[in-house]
């Protein structure tokens, strides 16, 4: 334990070190460091993914997490003209809220069922707030949202500071006394009911925590945008990519929604893009293919020589 | 009273187009267990085909059938050798990789196809019942023969052919089908020539009522999982009840409530059957 | 551990040494972001190419005074973060000087604050929502807005002869919704029923409610704002149920050559809006309509649509203003380029283009035209008198 | 010479259909069997028998192919069959009938039956005759959906289904598991009734009483070796065995020296 706790100090270190490392590199070149904090931003989005992932169930819906967070601090800041970071965290509580309805109604639901109910009750969530025009506009979006972040700067380090967070939450719930429930949960729900544990507690605090926090990024995301409109957040590629960045950077390893985030983000965006305006997401797809085929844990596993079979 | 009629005639060959697009994925994924993301690039592949063919050669949906048909299975093949051959395959990777597969396809087709919007055009006949009033055209009645054909084909395979049988047992308990003999490996070949097929009928119809375009994949790989994963490993005959019950669902509310609604109706029966089943399943099993 | 170190260091040098930005002195950059990929692609790419031609022809024209422009192409996937980063990127990296292109609101809403935030004027070759330009944003233009799209529609409605009844589907889009809603507020005011007035996500496979809903209700006219794709759907679904309607109007993505070619006969008698055709410019600008065209077929083998006009003559706005910065001794700072776009008077072939104070078009607006035996022909615009 | 003296002495009398000789077996890098030989006589039931986690599942799942053996050689009926995959071994006539059920749910009985018989097509009706006149009462309920059945009624479906390939020899791991004591004395019946109509059984399992007392030959198995070598009655009386899996005799512990 203690073991571990030292590696997730490092983790800190590594990333706060790294992060102001890059700052001082790329000073003037605000595209990079915007790159990086959306990268950052995305890989919190990751890491609550695989929070609720480690309770042993595959989520397609967290857009409705994203989207509620983005939608939630953007009226409040509309309608109570509130311009401090507090609404950040209205908009992770209502996320926090959605999350309640559905623990009490998908609480039953596993494997494929659930996948897709997920993914459903992100549908209905996006039709209701499209539909909703005297509360959200609907189809019309909101314009010229708050910009609660002064420079990039400041939204780089906002996102570092989330990442930060989402990361040692991540590390809990791989490595704590909370972390061997998760997986006691995940692997076998009857002997975490013989051992003491309590399933569908811990499956609802992983899956709370991760709507906080996917709540959360949403709403400095939109800040960030300073636009929204229902389809923007409210789709499946915002709830499919967390998957895929966990999934390629190792989705057991404590770094590895970062470092898949990291990669798969910011290479695109910063080296692809320039050069394939029109084929970089070829080269994307490539390179989801070689990453799955020989390094089926994930980089992150790979990096750190994790055997193979070892899935747990 | 038309007015309904009618709206009951759409209901059905949309559930049928439904079904059509869920079938290949459905088969793929009860064998192999192989979650195919691409599987709506290669029905707009089969589309794409079908377009070329009608365009330079004329020919109607009976002729390109065989070919789209061929070239699917073919890719198809492909795909799914290409993901049963990774070194660690579970339903999650192949979700993963396949997806890459899908946005590599995509690619390929924005360069060979360019990013315009296709559709095969047809002539259709129409039919008209209930003295004139209630139109169905050929198209309808291509979806909803073809699914029934579709439907009624895998379901006589299934239950009276032995090697339908021992397809069956794979799905069922693919441990135990090894025990008794069955070879596994064959029996995924077989599930990717149905899938193949299906995916054949799927493509030229897709290009007939609804349009080809690059990325256009994404929708009928969506209605696939739906109704998959809505109808459970293997039960082919759900899958023609779920693609029905969606489109009726959909229709109805688009009539009633408006199009905004569809969505939201749909998903709304999807969640309520999943939980009513799932508990219905713990009634059954305590 | 060793895995990973060699893997760190190979890492930062990848870093280190790919951020050599490489600007030729001299050249002059000017940055497009369009959907390139995705489900947009097609109007993404057409405005790309548009915007091409316009630099192509302006760096013949001007070869031998020293002005190179460069353009360096974009993709944003139809994704706003992305766009957002790509704008970044090419101003602080590429240097680029302005930036044009964007289709849907959306995509170009993040990108004018991009603009603002770095000081850099953007043109925007498609945007239509008004309060996008409302944000007191200095630094953003648009060749286009919704009134120059709604205006012909409902004098076009209210000239038809006794029309009573319409239906009004629209995508879901912030620019489709608030055109939905002007036509639909105006034409009530006018005494026009609006019977069916209804929102669909794009892509969907089946309008067949709606239509039977139309036919139900008695609607004699559909205004349908959807995009190109649902256009295919929706129409050849009308015409195989035999809605009788008298018209069908679609905003956009009717008034295209591909649209009758993929429509056949289907297509007869449809209504469109164009803000350009080939062989109908506004007037005095026939000459240049006609270079246009040519440049382009030559260059990528097809004829543009109006969407490439857009791309073009957003194009030579930001082209203009560059010229002007280097007559007056070639420095091209934000501020001075946004002060000379706002100062723009140009006649394109779209129309004159000149700004407001907010960065709309002043006298941007579309034409009705209608397809008949296969051919686009206009009916109803400002300017016909003059061409006839 | 010790060795051969050794190897004729865990032989049982007759001819030998499966002989096994210095099989070991690993779990990744985990050995479970240790050089372990022996045969198994034509036409016997042969008992495997140990305490839990002794082996006895992975001798029989390394000589249906399902695991590969790191080492030794496995001929039945004078071929080698340790580098032949799962399906080539099921043709050849040895099948294995896992622990617990293994049932394809929803098919009725006899299309469970069918499907058992994928290998050997020839004369299906002849062999579900003979499955049904073996278990009678899987012929009744032929038309009910296999997974409405009791749990000793699905074990008959999978070990008639086994019957249904051709085997000569069936690898039954733990058939007893679960069942009355009245069912048990049925499936022994049945087993009996295999053996006369010369089908060879391995039959590993925890039931030690009644599968020593049913089986022609045993073999007792402790952490990868086989200790006990005999006539199944006889290795029933045998001290070692009663000490080993009933604890009757008093233990020896590590450090604490006798105790009761």
């Amino acid at each position: 334990m203690k073991q571990e706790v030292a590696k997730a100090t490092l983790g800190v270190v590594l990333i706060i070190g790294l992060s102001l490392l890059f700052m001082w590199k790329f000073q003037g070149r605000e595209d990079v460091i915007s790159v990086i904090a959306m990268a950052f931003l995305f890989a919190s989005v990751a890491f609550a993914w695989n929070i609720h992932a480690l309770s042993g169930v595959v989520s397609l819906g967290h857009a409705a997490f994203f989207g509620l967070g983005a939608y939630g601090s953007a009226l409040f800041a509309y309608y109570f003209k509130v311009g401090s970071w507090i609404i950040l965290l209205v908009g992770g509580t209502i996320a926090l809220g959605c999350a309640v309805v559905w623990h009490l109604f998908f609480e039953q639901l596993r494997g494929g069922a659930y996948t897709l109910a997920t993914f459903a009750a992100a549908e209905i969530v996006r039709v209701v707030v499209d539909n909703w025009d005297s509360l959200t506009m609907g189809s019309s979006g909101l314009t010229n949202i708050v910009v609660l972040f002064s420079g990039t700067s400041e939204f780089y380090l906002v996102t570092m500071v989330l990442v930060i967070i989402a990361f040692l939450i991540h590390w809990a719930a791989l490595k704590t006394c909370w972390g061997l429930q998760l997986r006691t949960v995940r692997e076998d729900e009857l002997a975490a009911y013989a051992i003491g544990v309590n399933p569908p507690r811990v499956r609802m605090v992983s899956l709370f925590v991760s709507a906080f926090i996917t709540g959360l990024c949403g709403a400095i995301f939109v800040h960030r945008v300073t636009y929204l409109e229902p389809s923007m957040v409210f789709n499946l590629h915002i709830s499919a990519m967390p998957l895929v960045f966990s999934f390629l950077g190792g989705r057991f390893t404590t770094m590895g929604p970062l470092i898949g985030a990291f990669l798969l983000y910011s290479v695109d965006q910063i080296l692809l893009s320039p050069f394939l305006p029109s084929t970089h997401q070829a080269v994307y797809g490539f390179a989801i293919v070689i990453t799955v085929s020989f390094m089926p844990n994930g980089i992150c596993a790979w990096l750190a020589r994790i055997p193979q079979n070892a899935s747990g | 009273m038309e007015q309904f009629v009618q709206l009951f005639i759409q209901s059905f060959s949309l559930g049928s187009f439904y079904t059509l697009l869920a079938l290949g994925f459905a088969l793929v994924f009860s064998v192999t267990h192989i979650l195919n993301l691409a599987h709506g690039e290669l029905i707009i592949l089969a589309g794409y085909v079908a377009y070329v063919l009608e365009q330079k050669l004329s020919m109607g949906l009976w002729e390109t059938l065989p070919i789209a048909i061929a070239i699917s299975v073919v890719s198809l093949m492909v795909v799914v050798s290409f993901v049963l051959h990774q070194r660690r395959l579970s339903e999650l990777h192949s979700l993963i990789i396949t997806f890459g597969i899908a946005l590599i396809l995509q690619n390929c087709y924005l360069g060979t196809f360019s990013a315009n919007y296709r559709i095969i055009f047809h002539k259709s006949r129409y039919f008209s019942l209930l003295g004139g009033h209630v139109f169905i055209s050929s198209v309808q009645l291509y979806l909803i023969t073809l699914s029934l054909g579709a439907i009624g084909g895998l379901y006589i395979l299934f239950r009276k052919t032995f090697i339908g049988k021992a397809l069956r047992a794979t799905i069922q308990d693919r441990f135990a089908a090894q025990m008794a003999g069955i070879p596994i490996p064959r029996m995924q070949l077989l599930g990717m020539v149905l899938g193949g097929i299906a995916i054949g009928i799927a493509g030229p119809l897709y290009a007939r009522v609804s349009y080809l375009h690059p990325a256009a994949g994404i929708e009928p790989t969506i209605e696939a999982i739906i109704l998959t994963l809505f109808a459970g490993m293997g039960r082919i005959r759900i899958l023609l009840a779920g693609g029905w019950l969606l489109g009726v669902a959909e229709t109805t509310t688009a009539y009633f409530l408006g199009s905004q609604w569809r969505e939201f109706v749909s998903a709304m029966v999807l969640v309520v059957i999943l939980i009513f089943r799932e508990a219905r399943g713990r009634e059954n099993s305590v | 551990m060793n895995r990973f170190l060699i893997f760190f260091a190979a890492f930062l040098m990848f870093f280190g040494l790919s951020f050599q930005s490489r600007v030729a002195a001299g050249v002059i950059k000017i940055g497009a972001i369009n959907p390139l990929t995705g489900k947009l692609a097609k109007h993404g790419i057409e405005i790309d190419e548009g915007i091409q031609i316009a630099i192509d022809e302006f760096n013949e024209q001007n070869g031998n005074s020293g002005m190179v422009v460069e353009l360096e192409r974009r993709d944003d996937h139809s994704a706003p973060d992305v766009a957002m980063n790509q704008a970044e990127q090419l101003i602080l990296k590429e240097k680029v000087v302005a930036l044009i292109g964007g289709y849907v609101d959306s995509l170009v809403g993040p990108v004018s604050v991009v603009a603002k935030r770095n000081r850099v004027p953007y043109v925007a070759s498609a945007s239509l929502q008004s309060r996008l330009t409302q944000g007191k944003n200095p630094y953003f233009f648009r060749v286009s807005c919704m009134n120059g799209v709604t205006q012909p529609v409902i004098e076009f409605l209210l000239k038809w002869k006794n029309l009573r009844k319409v239906a009004i589907l629209h995508a879901s889009t912030p620019g489709a919704s608030e055109f939905a809603r002007t036509v639909e507020k105006k034409l009530k005011v006018s005494g026009v029923d609006v019977v069916v007035e209804e929102k669909a996500r794009a892509g969907q496979p089946d309008f067949s409610p709606f239509l039977l809903k139309c036919k139900a209700r008695g609607a004699e006219f559909i205004i349908s704002a959807v995009f190109f794709a649902d256009h295919l759907v929706l129409v050849r679904q009308m015409r195989e149920m035999e809605i009788p309607v008298k018209g069908y109007i679609g905003p956009w993505g009717v008034a295209y050559e591909s649209f009758i070619k993929e429509m056949k006969n289907m297509a007869e008698g449809l209504y469109g809006l164009t803000a350009w055709l080939p062989g109908f410019a506004y007037p005095g600008t026939e000459e240049e309509s006609r270079r246009f065209v040519e440049l382009y077929k030559k260059k990528f083998g097809r004829i543009p649509t109006s969407t490439s006009m857009h791309g073009y003559v957003s194009a030579r706005v930001v082209l203009e203003a560059v010229r002007k910065a280097f007559e007056q001794g070639g420095v091209f700072s934000g501020p001075d380029l946004a002060n000379f776009i706002r100062k723009t008077k140009l006649l394109t072939p779209m129309g004159s283009v000149e700004f407001d104070e907010k960065g709309d078009p002043r006298w941007y607006k579309q034409m009705v035209v209608q397809i008949r035996r296969g051919k686009i022909v206009p009916v109803h615009h400002e300017h016909s008198d003059a061409e006839n | 010479m010790f060795l051969l003296i050794w190897e004729f002495e865990i032989m049982g009398k007759g001819d030998p259909v499966l002989y096994v000789r210095k099989l070991s077996v690993c779990y990744g890098r985990r050995p479970v069997i240790f050089e372990v030989t022996f045969s198994v006589t034509m036409g016997q039931i042969v008992a495997l028998v140990g305490p839990n986690g002794a082996g006895k599942t992975s001798i029989l799942k390394a000589i249906c192919g399902l695991i590969r053996p790191v080492e030794g050689e496995i001929i039945f009926l004078g071929r080698h069959v340790e580098k032949l995959g799962v399906y080539d071994i099921v043709r050849l006539g040895i099948v294995y009938v896992p622990e617990g059920t293994s049932i394809f749910p929803h098919m009725s009985v006899e299309e469970n039956l069918e499907v058992g018989a994928y290998l050997h097509r020839e004369n299906l009706s002849g062999r579900l005759d003979y499955v049904y006149s073996v278990f009678p009462e899987l012929k009744d309920k032929r038309l009910v959906n296999a997974s409405a059945l009791s749990g000793g009624e699905q074990r008959m479906v999978t070990i008639g289904r086994g019957l249904m390939a051709n085997s000569r020899l069936l690898l039954l791991d733990d058939p007893f598991l679960g069942l009355s004591p009245k069912a048990t004395d049925r499936f022994c019946e049945a087993f009996h009734i295999l053996r006369e109509d010369g089908i060879t059984l391995l039959v590993a399992g925890q039931h030690v009483r009644r599968l020593l007392s049913a089986a022609d030959w045993a073999f007792l198995i402790e952490n990868g070796h086989i200790t006990l070598t005999g006539a199944g009655k006889d290795l029933l009386k045998n001290e070692h065995l009663q000490q080993v899996l009933f604890g009757k005799v008093s233990l020896i512990l590590p450090g604490l020296g006798f105790v009761d």
